[in-house]
C-alpha cells in the first residue's frame, strides 16, 4: 500500500492509470458489443416487422415485408423506402411506406398501408412529440381516431374534404388541438398523392429494382 | 456505518431527491407518470449498486488527479454495458427504459455516491449504500410520478403492463373516471411544483419533529443538501 | 476492434497526462483562507470560543466545524466580517450580544494579589502587589479572565454604560401582516 | 391652488422630494412673543457637533448675562454663555432632547431676574476687521449653525476662507412643515439678517450671496428683497416649496446647479451654506456684542392653544414653553424640531438648545400612525428620495440584518430627511431602519477599532512577556555567572589562602 | 431634576405621514376597473357575473386560508384589497362563460401558490393573477380557449339567472354552437390554414368591432376603451406612472407597425394588437403591478418595452394566440436583474457610484 | 446568417436547456443564490459546453464515425468532458480563488451536468455541421446562463422575503422554478422560420 501511495503522485502514474482503466473499459465494451450485436440487430428487425404489420390487415401479406423494399425518389426530400406486400402467389397486393408532417411540437411520422388501388388499409403514428393529453390522441393506444383512415382513398372522400371538420373536411379534430390532426390528415393525403404519382414504379416488379 | 444507518440514510435522511437534491434532471424529466418513475428508479438502482461496488474495489489504485475521470469512465462503461445487454436480450424493456438508461450516465447522484461513499468504504457497504440510495431514489421518483399522473390524468401506473411487462398489470388503476385531465401536470412546471411541495411537506415533518423533541430551539437547517 | 481499444486507451492516457501535468503546474499551496481569517480575529487568544486561541478558531471556521459566530470577543462586527469573507449569510440572532462589558474592581475587596494582572491578555489591569488594582477602560475587552482568577470576587464584569454618542437606534419591529 | 396651477407646479417642481401640507400658518403670522424668564435654566455643555464645552464656573458662582460659563475644547467646539444673570446652582445631568431619553451634562442656572449683562466689547466698524478676526468673534460668541446641523459657525467660516469659496448661500428655505422661526426672523429682522450675511461674506471672502427662500413665504421674500436692495452682492432667490429644499445639497443644486460630491463638503465646490438665523446671530455678535444665548423657537402642533414663535433663552425647559403657550390637551407626542426630521422627546423636562427651531406638541390626530404593512414595492420612496437612493431595498436588507449590503446601496448618503417614510403607503418606519443601521454600523466600526487596539495590546503583551522571560533568564544567568564567579573567586581565594597557608 | 423616565420606546421621524395606504391604492384600482367590468357583465350576462364572483371569492379564500395557517391577522390583511384585486384581474382575463372550477382553481392558485407561499403581499415575484391565468391556460387549454360571442344580458336569448348558474356549474351546453374565436386566435387559425389576413379580417371580422366590444373575448378584452379610461384614471390619481404603459405600448406598437408595413397579409395591424387580447388590461393594470415590476423609472421603461416586445413575438410567432400573460411573467422573472442593474444615480455620485469630481462641480455656475 | 440567429434564439429561449429540456438542473438550483455566482457558473459552463461540444464533434467526426465505433460515444465524450472540466477547475482554483469559493463543489459537478453531455450527444444525433453544432452549443449554454441569472436575481429577492418556515430554502426555490418555467411555456411552439 505504501509503495502504491508513493507511486500515485508521480506524473507518469496518471496517464498510465487512466489509460489502463480506459483500455479495460474499451475491452469490456468491445466484447459486449460483439456479443450483443446480433441480438440487437434481430430485435430491431422484429420491431420493424411488427410496425409494418400493424397497418395491414392480419394475414394480408404472405411475404417478409422487411426484405421486399424499393427505393422511390420523388416528391421533395430523400428517396422513400417502400415496403411491398405480396399474396401467397407472389403478386404485389399492397405497399407500406412512411409519411411525415409537421405537427404542433415537431414532426409526426406515420406509417401508411395501401392496397394496389391506393385505398388506405391502415395508418399508425410511429413517432411524434405532440402534447400528451391534447395531440397524442393520434396514437392508436390512446384513441381510435387513426382508424378512421382505413378505407379512405384520394377519391373518397373527394379531395376538398380531405381536411378536419373545422376546415370543412370529414375528419374529426380534437377539442383544443386542431393542429395535430390537421397535420396528420395532410401528411396522409400527401402519401396518397405520392402513391398515385409513382404507382407504376412501385408496382413494377422487375427484380433488378428491388433492393436487398 | 451499520446497516440501519445506511438504509436510513438512503431512504430518508440523505435521500437523493428529497434531501441531497441531486439527480434532478431525470427526476424532473421522467416523472410524468408513476410507471416511468418506477422504471427509471429501478434502472438507476441497478447502476448505482454496480458502480458503487466497482469503485469501492478500485479506490486504492486511483490517484486524486484522475479520480473523477476514472470514476466517470467506469460509470459510463457500466451504463453502456447495461444499455447494450438490455437492448439485445430484453428488448421490450429496453424500448421503454432505453432513453432513461443513457440519462443515468449524467445523473450526478451516481458520481456523488461514488465520491462521497464508495471511494471511502468497503465493497459490501458500498453495495448496500448503492441499493438503499437507489431505492430511496426510486421511491421518490415513483411518488412524484404518481402525484403528477393522478392529478394530470386521473390514473395510477397507467400502461405499467405495456412498459414493465404484463406482470405489472395489477398496478394500473383508473382512479377518476370521466376526469378531463390537467395538462400542466405532465409539463415542466408541474415537475418543479410537485417536488417543491413535497420538499415543503418533508420540511414540515421535520419542523414538527424538532418542535416535539426540543421545544425551544431554533429552526434547524433541515435540508442539508439544499445548497 | 483493436482500433476501439487503442483509441480509447490513447485518449485516456493523453487526458491522464494532461491532468497530471496540470495538477503539478497549478497546484495550490496551503490554504490562504485560514491566514486571512486569522488576520481578522481579535488575536487576544482569550479562549472564550473554547478553542486553543484565535488561530485554532480561524482554522475551525475555515473547516466549517465552527460557525462564524463562535468568537464572543469579536461580536457581531467580527461575525459579519467573517461571513463576508466566506460568502455566507450570517444569522446574527445566534449571537448573544448583550452589549460590551468591562471589568470593574471593587476597591474595598481587592487585596492586591496580582492574579488578575497576570492573566489579562491585553494588559488592561494595572497595579502592583499589595495595592488596589485598576482597569484601563480602553484596553479591557471584557474577556472575563480576571474575574475567574480573582480570589475575593473583587473583579466583576459590568456592562459598559450607554452614552448619547454610543446609543443605537433599535431595529423596528417587523410589520404584522 | 387652481387646477392649472397644480399642473404647472407638478412640472416646474424638482423631481425629488415630497410636498406635505405645510401647517405653517397661523403660527407664522402671529407676532413674536417673549418667553418670560423661567425659574431655572439648564445650559447643556454639548449643543453643537464636536467636542463638548468644559465648564469654567463653580456651583454657587454668580454670573452675568452673556458671561462665558463653559469654554470650547478643541478645534471643532463652541463655548456656552449664561443666558441671563443669576447663580450657578449645579453642574449635573439632565435628560437630553434626544429620543433615547439619555442624560447629558448641563450647568443649572437660577436667574436673578435682573437680566443684567456684563461688559460689552463692540467694534465700531466690523468690516474694518480682518476676516480671521470676525471668525474669532463668531467663535467667541458660541455661534453654531441654527439650521439644525449645529456645526460651529466659525469653523465653517474658516473652512470657507481656506477653500476659496465664492458663493455664500443663505438658507431661508425652512422647508419643514409647522416651523416658522426663520420666516419670522426674515420678516422682522431682514436688515439684521442682510447685515449678518455681509459680515459672513467678508469673513469668507465670498463675492456673492444667494438667499434661497421657499415661495410659500411671500412676506419674507418681500422683506428680504427690500433689505437687500442696497447691496448688489446679495440676491434673494425664491425657490419652489418642496421638502427638503432647505437641505444644503438640494438648495445648492437648485440655486447654482452644482452637485456636492458625495464625499466632499459644500466648500469643496466653492459654496458655503448658512441659515438666516445664523446670519442674524452673527449680526448680533458683531454689532451688539451679544453671544448666542437666545433664539426664536416655533411652538406649534395640534395640542397647542396659542401656536406661534417665542423668543426663548437657551436652557429654558420645553415645559416652560408649553406652559406659556398653553395646551389644549395632553400632547400625544412631543417633538423637537420639525415633523419631518425632528426628534421625539421622552418628556417635557428637556432644555431648549441653540439648535432648537421648534417644539411641536402633537395630538392624536396629528400623528395618527397606522401600523406598518409590508412593503408593496410601489417605488414612491425611490421617487421621493432627494438623494436617489433605494429606500425599499435598503430597508429590506436591514430587516434581514444585512447592514453592510445596505451600506453598499448608499446608506451613508442618506440624509435622514424622511421623505421616503412620509410618502410610504405602507407606513414603514424607513428612517428608523436607516438610523438603526447607521448607528449599528458605527458601533461595529468602533468595536472593530477596539479589536484592532486589542490585537495591538495583545501583541505588545506577548513582546513584554517574552522580554520579561528573557530578562529573567538573563538575570538568572547573570546571577549564576556571578555566583560562579563568586565561587570561583572564593575558591581562588581559598586556594590562595591555602597556598598562602601552605607557603 | 429628571423626574419622568422614558415613557415610550423611541419613535423615529417623520412624525407626519401621507394619508395614503395600501387599501386605498387597491380600492382605487378596483374603482378604475369598475366601468369596464360592469359593461362586460352586461355583455356576457349572468354566467360571467357568477364566474367573477367565484374567482374573487376563491382568491380571498386562498388568502384567508394561508393567513390562518401562518397565524397572521386574517381580517386586517384581507382588508388591504390586494387579494380582491388579484381575483378580479384574473376573472377579467378568463373566458366569460368558463365553468366554475376554472375560476375556483385559478383564484386559489393565484393567492396560495403564486403569492402566500412567497410570504404574501409584496414578496411574490410573479404577478399572481397572470400566474393563475397561465396555469389555467396550460392545464385546461380547451375550456380556456372556448370563447363565446357577446350576448347582452338584456337580449332575449341571453341565459337568465337559473341558466347562468347552470352554465357556471356544468359548462356551456353545445359549446360549438355558440363558440366564437377571439380575434387573435381567429387570426392565428386562419394563418395556419393558409388564409391571408387581408382576407380573413375583412367584413364582420374587422378589428374595429373589438373597440365597441362586439367581439368574443375575456371580460377585460371586450371593452378596451373603458379599460383605457380606467387606466387614465389611475394615471391621473398618481396610482401608476406613465413609464410602464407607455413603454409597453411602444414595445408592442413599433414592431407591429414595421411588420404590418412589410407584409400586411401575414402580420396584424397596430390597432388590432393594441385593442385585442389583454393588451389594454395588461398595459394599465397588469404590467403596472408594483410588486412585480421594477421600481426605478429606467427599469420600468425597460420592463414595459420588454413586455410589449415579448407580447408581439409570442402573438406573432408563438404557439399561443395571446401573449400578454406570458410576456408579463417573463419580464417579472427578469425584474430583479433589471432592478439590480438599473439603479438611480445617487446625488453627488456618478452612475457607477463613485463620488463626483469636486473641481468640475466647482467650475459650474 | 438569419438562420443562425434563429437557431441561437431558438436554442436559448424556446428550447431552453433548463426550463424546457430539463438538463443541468443541479447547478441551476445549486449555484443560483446570488447573481454573481450564477454569472460565474454560467460562464464556466458556457466555456466547458462550447469547448467540449467542439472537441466531441471532432472525435465523433474523425474517429468514431469513420471507424464505426458508435458504441464508444458515451464513454469517450464523457471522458473528454471530465478532463476539460477538471482542467478548468484547476485553472480557476489557481487563478481566481474567490470564484472557486463560490462555485465550490459545483465545478467538478459540471462534469456530470447533464447539459454538457446531453448537448454533445444531441449534436451528433442531429448530424449537425461543425458551425451549427458550435452555435447550437453556444445558444444553449447562453440560455442556461440567462436562466441561471434570472433565477439568481429572484432568489436574491427571496432571501429578503418572509417565506413561511416550511417553504424556506429548497422548497420555495422549486416553486419559483416552477413559476419561471410556466413563464417560459410562452415560448413553446415559437416558430421563427
Ligand atoms: C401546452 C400546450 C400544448 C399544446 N399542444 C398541442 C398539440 O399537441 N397539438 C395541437 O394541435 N394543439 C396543441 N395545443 C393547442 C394549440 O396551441 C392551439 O391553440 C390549438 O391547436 C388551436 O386549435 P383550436 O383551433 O382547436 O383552438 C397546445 C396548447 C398548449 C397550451
Ligand atoms: C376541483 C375540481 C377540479 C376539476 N378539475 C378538472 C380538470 O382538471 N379537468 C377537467 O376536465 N375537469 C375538471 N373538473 C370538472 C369535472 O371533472 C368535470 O365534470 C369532468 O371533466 C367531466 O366533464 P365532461 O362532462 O366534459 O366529461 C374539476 C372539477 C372540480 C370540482
Ligand atoms: C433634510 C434636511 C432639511 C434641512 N432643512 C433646512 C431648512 O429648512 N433650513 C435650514 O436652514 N437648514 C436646513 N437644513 C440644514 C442645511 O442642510 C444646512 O445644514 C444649513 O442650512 C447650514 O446652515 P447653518 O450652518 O447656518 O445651520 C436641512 C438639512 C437637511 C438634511
Ligand atoms: C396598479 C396595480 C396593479 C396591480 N396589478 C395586479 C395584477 O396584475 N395581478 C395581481 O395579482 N395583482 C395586482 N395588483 C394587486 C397587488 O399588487 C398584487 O396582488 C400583489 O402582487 C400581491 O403581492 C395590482 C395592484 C396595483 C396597485
Ligand atoms: S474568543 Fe475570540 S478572541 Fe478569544 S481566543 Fe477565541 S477567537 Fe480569539
Ligand atoms: S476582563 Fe479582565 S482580563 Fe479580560 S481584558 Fe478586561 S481586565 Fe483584562
Ligand atoms: S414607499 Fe413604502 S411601500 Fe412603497 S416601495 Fe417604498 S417602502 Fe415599499
Ligand atoms: S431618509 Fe434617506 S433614504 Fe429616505 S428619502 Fe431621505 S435621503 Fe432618501
Ligand atoms: S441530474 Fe442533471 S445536472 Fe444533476
Amino acid at each position: 500500500m505504501s509503495t502504491l501511495a508513493l507511486w500515485r503522485d508521480k506524473l507518469a502514474y496518471q496517464p498510465v492509470s487512466l489509460g489502463i482503466v480506459a483500455m479495460l473499459s474499451g475491452l469490456a465494451l468491445v466484447v459486449a458489443n460483439t456479443a450483443t450485436l446480433p441480438g440487437i440487430a434481430a430485435a430491431e428487425q422484429r420491431d420493424l416487422q411488427t410496425s409494418l404489420e400493424q397497418v395491414l390487415p392480419s394475414g394480408f401479406a404472405s411475404n417478409d415485408l422487411v426484405r421486399d423494399t424499393i427505393l422511390v425518389s420523388g416528391g421533395d426530400g430523400p428517396p422513400r423506402t417502400v415496403y411491398r406486400a405480396r399474396t401467397a402467389a407472389g403478386a404485389i397486393c399492397g405497399t407500406v411506406f412512411q409519411v411525415s408532417g409537421r405537427g404542433y411540437a415537431g414532426d409526426i411520422n406515420i406509417l401508411i398501408g395501401l392496397d394496389r388501388d391506393g385505398r388506405l388499409l391502415g395508418a399508425r403514428v410511429i413517432k411524434h412529440q405532440e402534447t400528451p393529453g391534447l395531440g397524442d390522441k393520434i396514437e392508436s393506444a390512446k384513441s381510435r381516431w387513426i382508424d378512421d383512415f382505413a378505407g379512405k382513398s384520394l377519391s373518397s372522400p373527394p379531395p376538398a374534404q380531405w381536411a378536419v371538420k373545422k376546415d370543412g373536411g370529414v375528419f374529426d379534430q380534437f377539442a383544443g388541438a386542431t393542429i395535430t390532426p390537421r397535420a396528420v390528415v395532410k401528411a396522409v393525403r400527401q402519401g396518397l398523392e405520392f402513391y398515385a404519382a409513382h404507382r407504376a414504379e412501385i408496382l413494377n416488379d422487375s427484380p433488378k429494382e428491388s433492393t436487398r | 456505518m451499520n446497516f440501519r444507518e445506511i438504509s436510513r440514510n438512503g431512504l430518508w435522511d440523505q435521500n437523493i431527491v428529497l434531501s441531497q437534491i441531486l439527480g434532478m434532471c431525470p427526476t424532473m424529466a421522467v416523472t410524468t407518470s408513476g410507471t416511468n418513475g418506477l422504471g427509471m428508479g429501478l434502472a438507476t438502482t441497478a447502476v448505482l449498486v454496480c458502480s458503487n461496488m466497482l469503485i469501492s474495489s478500485v479506490r486504492a489504485f486511483v490517484s486524486p488527479q484522475v479520480r473523477i475521470p476514472v470514476y466517470i469512465v467506469l460509470i459510463a462503461t457500466l451504463v453502456t454495458l447495461v444499455d447494450m445487454s438490455l437492448n439485445a436480450w430484453m428488448h421490450d424493456l429496453y424500448r421503454v427504459l432505453g432513453l432513461f438508461i443513457a440519462l443515468i450516465v449524467v445523473n450526478c447522484a451516481v458520481l456523488g455516491r461514488a465520491e462521497a461513499f464508495a471511494s471511502r468504504s468497503g465493497v459490501l457497504a458500498s453495495a448496500l449504500d448503492g441499493l438503499f440510495m437507489g431505492l430511496g431514489f426510486t421511491a421518490s421518483l415513483t411518488v412524484i410520478g404518481l402525484i403528477r399522473e393522478l392529478i394530470g390524468a386521473g390514473t395510477l401506473f397507467a400502461q405499467a403492463s405495456l412498459l414493465l411487462g404484463p406482470a405489472f398489470a395489477f398496478l394500473e388503476i383508473k382512479v377518476l373516471p370521466n376526469y378531463g385531465g390537467m395538462l400542466m401536470m405532465i409539463l415542466p412546471p408541474a415537475g418543479f411544483l410537485v417536488l417543491g411541495l413535497l420538499l415543503a411537506l418533508r420540511r414540515l415533518f421535520e419542523l414538527r419533529a424538532a418542535a416535539r423533541t426540543t421545544p425551544a430551539t431554533a429552526v434547524p437547517d433541515a435540508v442539508a443538501g439544499c445548497h | 476492434m483493436f482500433a476501439a481499444v487503442i483509441s480509447l486507451t490513447l485518449l485516456g492516457a493523453l487526458l491522464g497526462l494532461g491532468l497530471g501535468v496540470a495538477a503539478t503546474r497549478f497546484a495550490v499551496e496551503g490554504d490562504p483562507l485560514v491566514d486571512e481569517l486569522i488576520a481578522l480575529m481579535p488575536g487576544s487568544n482569550c479562549g472564550q470560543c473554547g478553542m486553543a486561541g484565535c488561530a485554532a478558531a480561524a482554522q475551525a471556521i475555515a473547516e466549517g466545524s465552527a460557525t462564524v459566530t463562535v468568537c464572543p470577543a469579536g461580536g457581531k462586527a467580527l461575525a459579519t466580517m467573517l461571513g463576508e469573507k466566506l460568502g455566507i449569510s450570517v444569522d446574527l440572532g445566534d449571537i448573544v450580544d448583550d452589549g460590551p462589558k468591562l471589568a470593574v474592581i471593587a476597591e474595598e475587596i481587592c487585596i492586591g494579589c496580582c492574579r488578575c494582572l497576570k492573566v489579562c491578555p491585553t494588559d488592561a489591569m494595572i497595579g502592583a502587589p499589595k495595592q488596589i488594582h485598576n482597569v484601563i477602560r480602553e484596553a479591557c475587552t471584557g474577556c472575563g479572565n480576571c474575574i475567574e482568577r480573582c480570589p475575593t470576587g473583587a473583579a466583576t464584569l459590568q456592562p459598559v454604560p450607554v452614552t448619547l454618542p454610543h446609543w443605537v437606534w433599535p431595529k423596528p419591529a417587523p410589520a404584522l401582516a | 391652488m387652481g387646477l392649472i396651477e397644480t399642473f404647472l407646479h407638478r412640472f416646474a417642481a424638482p423631481r425629488w422630494g415630497v410636498h406635505p401640507d405645510d401647517h405653517k400658518r397661523p403660527a407664522a403670522d402671529a407676532p413674536l412673543r417673549q418667553l418670560p424668564l423661567p425659574e431655572r435654566l439648564y445650559l447643556p455643555l454639548q449643543q453643537h457637533v464636536g467636542q463638548p464645552a468644559r465648564p469654567i464656573v463653580l456651583p454657587g458662582q454668580k454670573v452675568r448675562k452673556g458671561q462665558l460659563v463653559a469654554e470650547a475644547q478643541g478645534r471643532i467646539s463652541a463655548p456656552v454663555h449664561a443666558s441671563t444673570s443669576g447663580t450657578v446652582a449645579a453642574i449635573g445631568e439632565i435628560t437630553a432632547p434626544h429620543p433615547s431619553g439619555l442624560p447629558f451634562s448641563a450647568i443649572t442656572l437660577i436667574p436673578d431676574g435682573n437680566d443684567s449683562a456684563g461688559d460689552i466689547d463692540i467694534v465700531a466698524d466690523p468690516f474694518a476687521l480682518a476676516p480671521d478676526e470676525i471668525a474669532e468673534r463668531v467663535a467667541a460668541a458660541g455661534i453654531v449653525g441654527l439650521g439644525g446641523a449645529t456645526f460651529p459657525s466659525a469653523a465653517k467660516l474658516a473652512l470657507g476662507k481656506r477653500s476659496k469659496v465664492t458663493t455664500l448661500i443663505v438658507n431661508g428655505g425652512e422647508c419643514e412643515p409647522y416651523l416658522s422661526c426663520d420666516d419670522r426672523i426674515m420678516r422682522d429682522h431682514a436688515a439684521d439678517v442682510v447685515d449678518g450675511i455681509r459680515l459672513m461674506m467678508h469673513a469668507i471672502g465670498a463675492r456673492e450671496a444667494l438667499v434661497g427662500i421657499e415661495d410659500n413665504k411671500p412676506e419674507a421674500i418681500a422683506a428680504m428683497r427690500r433689505a437687500a436692495a442696497g447691496f448688489a452682492e446679495v440676491t434673494v432667490r425664491p425657490v419652489p416649496a418642496r421638502y427638503p429644499m432647505g437641505s444644503d445639497r438640494q438648495l445648492i443644486q437648485t440655486l447654482t446647479g452644482k452637485e456636492v460630491p458625495s464625499d466632499c463638503r459644500a466648500a469643496d465646490v466653492g459654496v458655503i451654506v448658512n441659515n438666516v438665523s445664523t446670519a442674524n446671530a452673527v449680526h448680533r455678535a458683531l454689532r451688539l456684542g451679544e453671544p448666542l444665548i437666545r433664539r426664536i423657537v416655533t411652538v406649534n402642533g395640534g395640542a397647542v392653544w396659542q401656536p406661534g414663535n417665542l423668543m426663548v433663552p437657551v436652557g429654558a425647559l420645553v415645559s416652560d414653553l408649553l406652559d406659556f403657550v398653553g395646551l389644549k390637551s395632553e400632547p400625544a407626542r412631543l417633538v423637537m424640531g420639525g415633523p419631518m426630521m425632528g426628534s421625539v422627546l421622552p418628556h417635557a423636562q428637556v432644555p431648549v438648545v441653540k439648535g432648537t427651531a421648534g417644539v411641536l406638541a402633537f395630538n392624536e390626530d396629528d400623528i395618527a400612525t397606522p401600523p406598518p404593512s409590508p412593503c408593496i414595492r410601489c417605488g414612491s420612496c425611490t421617487q421621493a428620495c432627494p438623494v436617489g437612493l433605494l429606500p425599499l431595498e435598503m430597508a429590506a436588507l436591514i430587516r434581514n440584518d444585512r447592514l453592510k449590503d445596505a451600506a453598499v446601496l448608499g446608506l451613508p448618503d442618506c440624509i435622514a430627511c424622511g421623505c421616503c417614510a412620509y410618502i410610504c403607503p405602507s407606513h414603514l418606519p424607513l428612517v428608523q431602519y436607516f438610523s438603526h443601521a447607521k448607528s449599528e454600523l458605527w458601533a461595529q466600526e468602533r468595536s472593530t477599532l477596539r479589536m484592532e487596539a486589542t490585537r495591538k495590546l495583545a501583541a505588545e503583551r506577548a513582546v513584554r512577556l517574552e522580554r520579561d522571560a528573557r530578562e529573567k533568564a538573563e538575570t538568572a544567568a547573570r546571577r549564576k555567572a556571578e555566583r560562579a564567579a563568586q565561587k570561583a573567586a572564593q575558591a581562588a581565594a581559598e586556594a590562595a589562602l591555602s597556598t598562602e597557608n601552605a607557603a | 431634576m429628571n423626574p419622568s423616565s422614558i415613557s415610550l420606546p423611541p419613535v423615529a421621524s417623520p412624525h407626519h405621514l401621507t394619508g395614503n395606504s395600501i387599501s386605498r391604492i387597491m380600492l382605487t384600482v378596483c374603482a378604475a376597473l369598475m366601468p369596464a367590468t360592469l359593461f362586460a357583465f352586461w355583455l356576457y350576462g349572468w354566467p360571467a357575473i357568477f364566474l367573477w364572483l367565484v374567482t374573487v371569492l376563491s382568491a380571498l379564500a386562498g388568502e384567508a386560508l394561508c393567513l390562518r395557517l401562518s397565524e397572521r391577522p386574517v381580517a386586517a390583511v384581507l382588508g388591504d384589497g390586494s387579494a380582491l384585486l388579484t381575483g378580479w384581474l384574473l376573472a377579467m382575463s378568463l373566458p366569460p362563460w368558463a365553468p366554475w372550477w376554472i375560476g375556483a382553481l385559478g383564484g386559489l392558485f393565484a393567492t396560495v401558490i403564486a403569492k402566500q407561499v412567497f410570504g404574501g403581499l409584496g414578496c411574490n415575484l410573479f404577478n399572481p393573477a397572470m400566474v393563475a391565468r397561465v396555469f389555467l391556460l396550460i392545464s385546461f387549454p380547451v375550456p380556456m380557449t372556448a370563447w363565446v360571442a357577446p350576448l347582452p344580458i338584456t337580449a332575449a336569448t341571453a341565459p337568465g339567472l337559473h341558466d347562468g348558474l347552470m352554465i357556471l356549474l356544468n359548462g356551456v351546453p353545445q359549446l360549438d354552437a355558440i363558440a366564437s374565436a377571439s380575434l387573435l386566435s381567429f387570426a392565428k387559425t386562419e394563418l395556419s390554414r393558409g388564409v391571408d389576413l387581408v382576407h380573413a379580417l375583412s367584413g364582420a371580422a374587422a378589428p374595429a368591432s373589438s373597440l365597441i366590444g362586439a367581439r368574443a373575448g375575456s371580460l377585460g378584452e371586450t371593452a378596451s376603451l373603458l379599460i383605457a379610461a380606467g387606466g387614465a384614471l389611475l394615471l391621473i390619481t398618481g396610482v401608476i406612472r406613465w413609464h410602464i404603459p407607455a413603454a409597453m405600448a411602444a414595445g408592442l406598437v413599433v414592431p407591429a407597425a414595421i411588420a404590418h408595413a412589410v407584409d400586411p397579409a401575414r402580420y396584424l395591424d397596430v390597432a388590432t394588437h393594441l385593442l385585442s387580447g389583454g393588451a389594454t388590461l395588461g398595459l394599465f393594470f397588469i404590467a403596472t403591478d408594483y410588486v412585480t415590476s421594477p421600481n426605478t423609472k429606467a427599469g420600468q421603461l425597460v420592463f414595459g418595452a420588454g413586455c410589449g416586445l415579448l407580447t408581439f413575438i409570442i402573438r406573432t410567432w408563438g404557439g399561443y394566440p395571446e401573449g400578454v400573460a406570458f410576456a408579463v411573467l417573463l419580464m417579472n422573472a427578469l425584474t430583479p436583474v433589471i432592478d439590480r442593474y438599473l439603479r438611480p444615480r445617487i446625488l453627488g455620485r456618478d452612475w457607477r457610484g463613485a463620488p463626483l469630481n469636486p473641481e468640475t462641480e466647482r467650475a459650474k455656475s | 446568417m438569419g438562420e443562425y440567429i434563429a437557431l441561437l434564439i431558438t436554442t436559448a429561449f424556446v428550447n431552453n436547456v433548463v426550463m424546457v429540456k430539463f438538463l443541468g438542473l443541479c447547478p441551476f438550483l445549486g449555484v443560483s443564490k446570488r447573481i454573481d455566482g450564477a454569472l460565474g457558473m454560467g460562464m464556466a459552463t458556457t466555456f466547458v459546453i462550447v469547448l467540449a461540444g467542439a472537441v466531441c464533434w471532432n472525435i465523433e467526426h474523425w474517429l468514431l464515425a469513420p471507424l464505426g465505433l458508435g458504441y464508444l460515444r458515451i464513454i469517450s465524450f464523457i471522458l473528454v468532458i471530465a478532463a476539460i472540466v477538471q482542467f478548468t477547475e484547476m485553472v480557476i482554483h489557481k487563478m481566481a480563488p474567490s470564484l472557486y469559493q463560490t462555485l465550490g463543489i459545483y465545478l467538478p459537478l459540471i462534469a456530470t451536468n447533464c447539459a454538457v453531455l446531453g448537448l454533445a450527444l444531441i449534436n451528433t444525433q442531429e448530424g449537425q455541421s461543425f458551425v451549427t453544432a458550435v452555435i447550437y452549443d453556444f445558444g444553449a449554454s447562453t440560455g442556461f446562463s440567462i436562466a441561471m441569472v434570472m433565477f439568481a436575481g429572484m432568489r436574491e429577492r427571496l432571501a429578503l422575503a418572509r417565506i413561511p418556515a416550511a417553504f424556506s430554502g429548497a422548497p420555495i426555490a422549486f416553486i419559483l422554478a416552477s413559476l419561471m418555467s410556466l413563464a417560459f411555456m410562452g415560448f413553446s411552439g415559437l416558430n421563427l422560420s
